[in-house]
């Protein structure tokens, strides 16, 4: 069976626990180690079906072009999921992929503050990577329930990254949201104009955030999660609410293809 | 070779395997994916008069088995659809089928007499599924006399092979298939969503914004088959199965239950390539079970 | 304690949980299983007139995610029910719904008259769904005034409570609601099966003998809560929720969705325990969402 | 959850492969160990249900009274038994049981022959510990496809039947159908009315057997396989055509309650 381009079945690597709920898996594939930029997804194809009908989505977490492999970091919430967590290395998992728009990176970016609340760190490594071959200044405002949950800790601080952790517990960092130190960060933040704000996490977060965006004129992209029937266009299952109308009088933007990245202020949350 | 061809009134395939209305985009979707022109025939998400922006989220759910969907039917409307979308389409030497929807019944006939000064069409799929508004939102073929009159109203507009797709949710399918066969179809297709609906506990919420939903997949397939295999015992056009069909037997039974093609829907989300994955496995079970034409198998079900 | 109990008109229920037609036997077959007392009732497999054989095998088929029966209603007939069934019903506690079908709109009275006369019944559950052999086959709540003028005549003969059981296949099942609440019914139970069917491809023989059969099990489950909502909104009568009801989630989102009570079905073939178990997952999950009294749950959807 | 008897989850201490597409697991149960007889079965719930909707009937095996233990021996075939080869020592299995009758012992039989078409020999062991204590002499005819499909023939050396083996390729025993030798021997029998033929096999031997025992006047019974919703009653989905009507006037018995064993005689197979 010949298919195209998108559709490959991979060599599993490794897939190992990194926190109580979180693993790590690493898969071989050189186009999609090399063509992905930091935003995109892969959409897998979850072994054993337990009435599990759809792909589930993932961001590209790292890649090494070098090396032909990639990985993603992925939350064990339910059954696909699930499912995963039992896939071994020397096994394969048939994905889509890459999907979705990235990141931007514009030529006037000075400082790149990333937002992640919980799992909502997945897609980010890959584009600090590329952020640090620009010698792009990077803050992390990293939020969390617990200590317990926070992922690739080590990967900040090797990147040597602005690294502020927040948990709503107070086992580590400042207690409470990762928004109170963030708000204080970009209150005394000297070029406003030459920064950017990239969020991902859980919707209560974005929709503060873009509170918090509107009233320091730092402008966000975030990177948004709906359910997906498939990942690439055809079922339009994953509408996101626009602010306002499109100039083609849309309503809606899909995650999978107009996003999952968006300018934050265009898309509500509120549905 | 076996001979996979098929006729549709006078409408040919190249086999029998073609994608279901909504579930394959316009195909550029799924160029990444695989060679469209391999496909029977391709049946494009349905357009509409004027454009469509879709229901709020959330629109789908899964459960087990199938899905739920309420869409919406987003669209560009007929004319962009045209200048946007036929392009493309034009570029395929596979069949090309445009489905088209109407909120009345005055909808139809101007739609496809728009889409009949377009080259590149090679039949039309009437969506009956969609609510009629001014009948009070019951779909249009839930009715033998409007599901006939409707059918009429677009015959007299174009000499185009048109598909009537049916709702199987209706008590009796087979007298809607002869109302539709009545008022000039080439062809029924059969089926669409079957009304279903989920419930988020914790929240007392629908799962679907819309609170009812289309439900597809798997878990359909005995109905859709069922429906099918009454529509086959009533009616003389010809049907095309759809309803659940996820691999090369899901296909075949459908033929043997009556269908002359097939579409595949809900699959193509989890597995963009298995339209060809279909076509090459009929092309390979009929080679192994001597079937010389695919034809032969069309409500070829033994009954003692 | 949370509060359980319910009312089905003047019948009162220990708690939502009831067992469906056709799924329990006459209950001894689970004695060995469970502590049948603990159920809210218990629905015996169809009662007719005379006894009836059943249909030939193969009666039932596994599909993905459901089951296709076509069993044809074996059962001793109503003289040997009273003589060889009902004296184990009648040691038990628990409330004893007799469900009965007719060949012909005459036979309901005529049964339920029958019954009327023997201790130990609580209500009665008409089972609508079989073939009206003098209207061409059709079933009984195929068609709203059918179903509302057996439903009278059954009300004529009796003051227990009566309970008619609708089948999901037509169009408007709200109509069909009304119309038995018209003609006197206590309750609606819903659903029973979906007309399905399911070929084996090497003998292109139909699964199940007799060729098309019903389906049901979890595949059915949101097109059963579908058909609850539908009626919820539309009638005035409890309802009584049936379709693919699996564990205690599926139970909850039937309350929610319009049901008073429910019934388990073909769940009980692969855990003859599992009703007790969503008895008791009923408890446990009104204490931790301090629901007092579970008919708060009942028609409790949220739209917006 | 407190159950009654009968819905039991049992301990698996073993589950090993003895042909190319058979296996033997050997589960934990006093109750069963002990009450159980040749003919009757147990319905399995099988693990991770891939749309697996009903229980998976088998034969009770061989059973060990004294350790509380019995055994079953399960031909690969489908989804449920594949899934049952993947089940470990030291899981658990969720069965119901002893469901069913039994062959019967009238204490006028002299001589039980025994007659296995492939994985039918898989509840005779059983019915043979319980003969062997009564003495009664056994002929055991055995047929399979090749050589390689036997199973238990230890086990029949080891007891001492009179073994008769055939195979469709000729690869062991007699070239053909078991039922050949069998007309020979029953031909030669002196002693016919202390003989009593139990048969479990494929459709069309049994379909043979009917005509064989007609002709030679030798009584058998049959334990009898057909879809199963339930095993113990309720669906009423394993209807066995009987060959005239019961005196209640029933045309059908049920496999699961009224059998799995009947007197061949009174069972039908041409449905
Ligand atoms: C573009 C994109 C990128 C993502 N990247 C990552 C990632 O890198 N790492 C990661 O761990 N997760 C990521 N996710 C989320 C991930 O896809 C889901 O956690 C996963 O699909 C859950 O599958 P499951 O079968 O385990 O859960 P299910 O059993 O399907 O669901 C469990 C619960 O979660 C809800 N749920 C599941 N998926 C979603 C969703 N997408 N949106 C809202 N609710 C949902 C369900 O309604 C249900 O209540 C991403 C999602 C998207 C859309
Ligand atoms: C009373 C009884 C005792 C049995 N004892 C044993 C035993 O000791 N050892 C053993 O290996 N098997 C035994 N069987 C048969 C065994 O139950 C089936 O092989 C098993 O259920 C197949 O499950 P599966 O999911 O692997 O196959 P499936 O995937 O369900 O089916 C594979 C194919 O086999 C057919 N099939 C499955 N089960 C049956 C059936 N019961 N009758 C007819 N066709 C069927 C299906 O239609 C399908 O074509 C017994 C059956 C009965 C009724
Ligand atoms: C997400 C989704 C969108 C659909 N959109 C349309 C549509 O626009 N027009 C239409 O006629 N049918 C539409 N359908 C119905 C399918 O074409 C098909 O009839 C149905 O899904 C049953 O087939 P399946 O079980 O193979 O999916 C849609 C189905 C799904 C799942
Ligand atoms: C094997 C079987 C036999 C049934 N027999 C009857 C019956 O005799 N009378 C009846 O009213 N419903 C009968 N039903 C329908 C069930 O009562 C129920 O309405 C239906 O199965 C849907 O529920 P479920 O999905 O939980 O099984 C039968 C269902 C099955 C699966
Ligand atoms: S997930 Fe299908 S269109 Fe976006
Ligand atoms: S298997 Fe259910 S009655 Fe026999």
């Amino acid at each position: 069976m010949k298919t195209l381009k998108k559709a490959v079945v991979v060599p599993v690597l490794a897939n190992v626990q990194v926190t109580h709920d979180t693993w790590h898996i690493t898969l071989e594939d050189k186009q999609i180690a090399h063509d992905s930029c930091g935003g995109q997804f892969v959409n897998v194809f979850v072994p054993q079906n337990n009435g599990v009908l759809w792909r589930r989505p993932f961001g590209i977490h790292t890649t090494d072009p070098d090396k032909g492999v990639f990985t993603l970091l992925y939350k064990q919430i339910g059954r696909g999921t699930t499912a995963l967590t039992t896939v071994k290395a020397g096994e394969a998992l048939d994905i889509l992929g890459p999907l979705g728009n990235c990141f931007t990176h514009t030529s006037d970016l000075k400082e790149a503050i990333i937002v992640a609340g919980g799992i909502g760190i997945a897609p980010f490594p890959l584009f600090i990577q590329h952020l640090v071959q620009h010698s792009v200044k990077i803050s992390v405002f990293y939020g969390a329930r617990s200590k317990i949950d926070f992922c690739c800790l080590d990967f900040f601080r090797q990147t040597g990254v602005n690294l502020h952790l927040a948990t709503e517990d107070g086992s580590s960092g400042h207690k409470g949201f990762i928004t109170a130190p963030l708000l204080a960060y970009l209150q005394t933040l000297p070029d406003k104009p030459g920064a950017r704000i990239y969020v991902c996490g859980p919707t209560p977060m974005l929709a503060k955030m873009k509170e918090l965006c509107r009233d320091t004129g730092v402008p966000a992209e975030v990177s948004v999660e709906t359910m997906m029937g498939c990942g690439f266009g055809a079922c339009m299952g994953c509408p996101v609410p626009l602010e306002n109308p499109a100039s083609d009088g849309r309503l809606y933007a899909l995650a999978c293809k107009d996003g999952p990245v968006f300018n934050l202020e265009e898309i509500r949350f509120d549905e | 070779m076996s001979d996979l061809t098929l006729k549709i009134g006078r409408l040919v395939l190249a086999n029998p395997v073609t994608v279901a209305s909504g579930t394959f985009g316009y195909a550029e979707e799924f160029a990444d994916f695989i060679d469209l022109n391999q496909l029977g025939g391709i049946i494009t998400k349905t357009v509409t008069l004027e454009p469509r922006p879709g229901n709020p989220p959330p629109r789908i759910a899964e459960t087990s088995g199938g899905m739920l969907n309420s869409i919406g039917l987003p669209n560009v409307g007929v004319q962009k659809f045209i200048t946007d979308k036929m392009p493309f389409l034009r570029t395929l030497t596979t069949k090309i089928i445009v489905n088209v929807a109407g909120k009345s019944a005055e909808d139809y006939p101007e739609i496809i007499r728009i889409l009949d000064a377009v080259e590149g069409i090679d039949a039309y799929e009437l969506n009956y599924s969609c609510p009629n508004v001014k009948e009070g939102g019951l779909s249009f073929s839930a009715n033998a006399h409007v599901a006939e009159s409707v059918t009429k109203s677009v015959r007299a507009v174009t000499n185009r092979p048109i598909i009537a797709k049916l709702t199987p949710n209706v008590t009796a399918i087979g007298e809607i298939g002869l109302a539709v066969e009545q008022g000039g179809a080439d062809a029924v297709s059969a089926v669409n969503t079957f009304v279903g609906m989920a419930i988020d506990i914790p929240s007392r919420r629908p799962k679907i914004a819309m609170v009812t939903a289309g439900y597809s997949g798997p878990a359909i397939k005995p109905l859709a088959l069922a429906k099918v295999y009454e529509l086959y015992k009533k009616i003389h056009i010809p049907i095309i199965g759809i309803g659940g069909i996820c691999d090369t037997n899901d296909a075949i039974e459908f033929l043997i239950a009556g269908a002359a093609a097939i579409q595949v829907g809900t699959a193509n989300f989890w597995d963009p390539c298995i339209s060809i994955k279909i076509v090459e496995g009929l092309q390979t079970w009929c080679r192994q079970n001597h079937i010389q034409k695919i034809t032969e198998l069309t409500g070829s079900l033994k009954i003692k």
